[in-house]
């Protein structure tokens, strides 16, 4: 199945894009598919800290098992105001 | 009204907006791009969002404000894009019949909006640019030097 | 800026005085005329002040919240004569780098503002008129009937 | 010796006057003042509650000692807002 990924900020740039659609295993879930990203954009495997995820524009855990078609946000920290 | 747009805030719609006949309060909160950060000497700054996802968590916000204290009406715009010294990123206001209850949605509203809605403040700084990250206003660090 | 006038208060004015590009924050406060209080129908307002000791007395209340907390700039205009239901008698403008010392500051100001300035609101309500007295919305009772 | 007197709000509707001249003895405070303005005015001499005083547009106390060409002012509960 596949999935809408979205990046934003520090982690937009660290990837090169703002959204891309990734093919994912059925049963995976969102801490699976960020553990494929990490393999596949070397600058997102060191990034340890304090990572958000949204599932359709919800906030969600990182167990959440997706769908096919789901449109994934990850997270950074946020700072507006 | 939860928004956020690239146009600059207008502090008097919001409070247009909110007011009405039967509020006698009406608080607000304007977020303005200041010139100093850390020791740092700001230039600009530019915010990033994810709009959908930001005015959906804006509007849960207001939402959670209005069980919290009685309020009659709560607007929350945040700006993206290019945001110059002295300019508003950001204006809450908030009506009631009552004071308290304006004064402490308001700050309420801004706190939580700082902690959870998805938007990013980048600084440009003299010598460099960087993402802030979190309230603290410190480099965003992401547990890595990448 | 501290000032008690007849003419229709304009919130942008307040801000634009107090923001400055070291400041990251504003808070205001804006009181309007409510169409109700204390279950009577409220036509409209009139405020009546000594004007002399009321913009001295305005002037030491944001001198004293200058001791209390890191601010930048702090006005308060208050309006006298007949003010209409929706409009404001009174505004508040306080900036600062950081947000709890402007959020903080203007509490504090209203608060004050309504227990030492010598201002005072009669209601025209639907049936009569009388003098507020204190804080309450209670009419003004000064111990007799006459 | 010369004081002018303010009266503002409920206070001026019931004097009906803003503003008077009154003639005191040397020494007198604001409270005698304030009991003489009573005899002068009949619909003063009921008031009991919570008025605060002003000399020269600065908060004082009922005994504070007057001058000649002071300002005195009695301050009916304010309710500014």
């Amino acid at each position: 199945m596949r999935v809408k990924v979205k990046f934003f900020a520090v982690l937009r740039e660290r990837v090169g894009a703002s959204e891309i659609t990734k093919e994912i295993a059925d049963g995976s879930t969102v801490g699976d598919l960020w553990e494929a990203l990490q393999r596949e954009y070397p600058k997102l495997a060191p990034v340890k800290r304090a990572l958000l995820y949204a599932v359709n524009r919800d906030y969600v855990g990182v167990s959440r098992v997706l769908k096919d078609q789901d449109e994934v946000a990850f997270v950074p920290p946020v700072s507006g105001g | 009204m939860f928004r956020v747009t690239q146009k600059a805030l207008e502090l008097q719609e919001l409070v247009t907006f909110v007011n009405d006949p039967t509020a006698g309060a009406v608080a607000t909160f304007i977020g303005t791009a200041r010139d100093h950060n850390e020791g740092r000497k700001v230039i600009s700054l530019e915010y990033e969002a994810y709009p959908e996802m930001a005015e959906r968590e804006l509007a849960r916000l207001g939402e959670e404000a209005g069980r919290r204290w009685k309020i009659h009406r709560i607007a929350i715009v945040h700006r993206v894009g290019a945001v110059r010294i002295g300019e508003p990123s950001v204006i809450v206001a908030v009506s009631a019949a009552h004071r308290q209850d304006a004064l402490e949605a308001c700050r309420y509203a801004i706190e939580e909006l700082k902690k959870t809605v998805p938007i990013w403040k980048k600084e440009f700084f003299e010598g460099g640019e960087v993402w802030i990250g979190t309230q603290s206003g410190q480099p965003l660090n992401l547990g890595d030097k990448a």
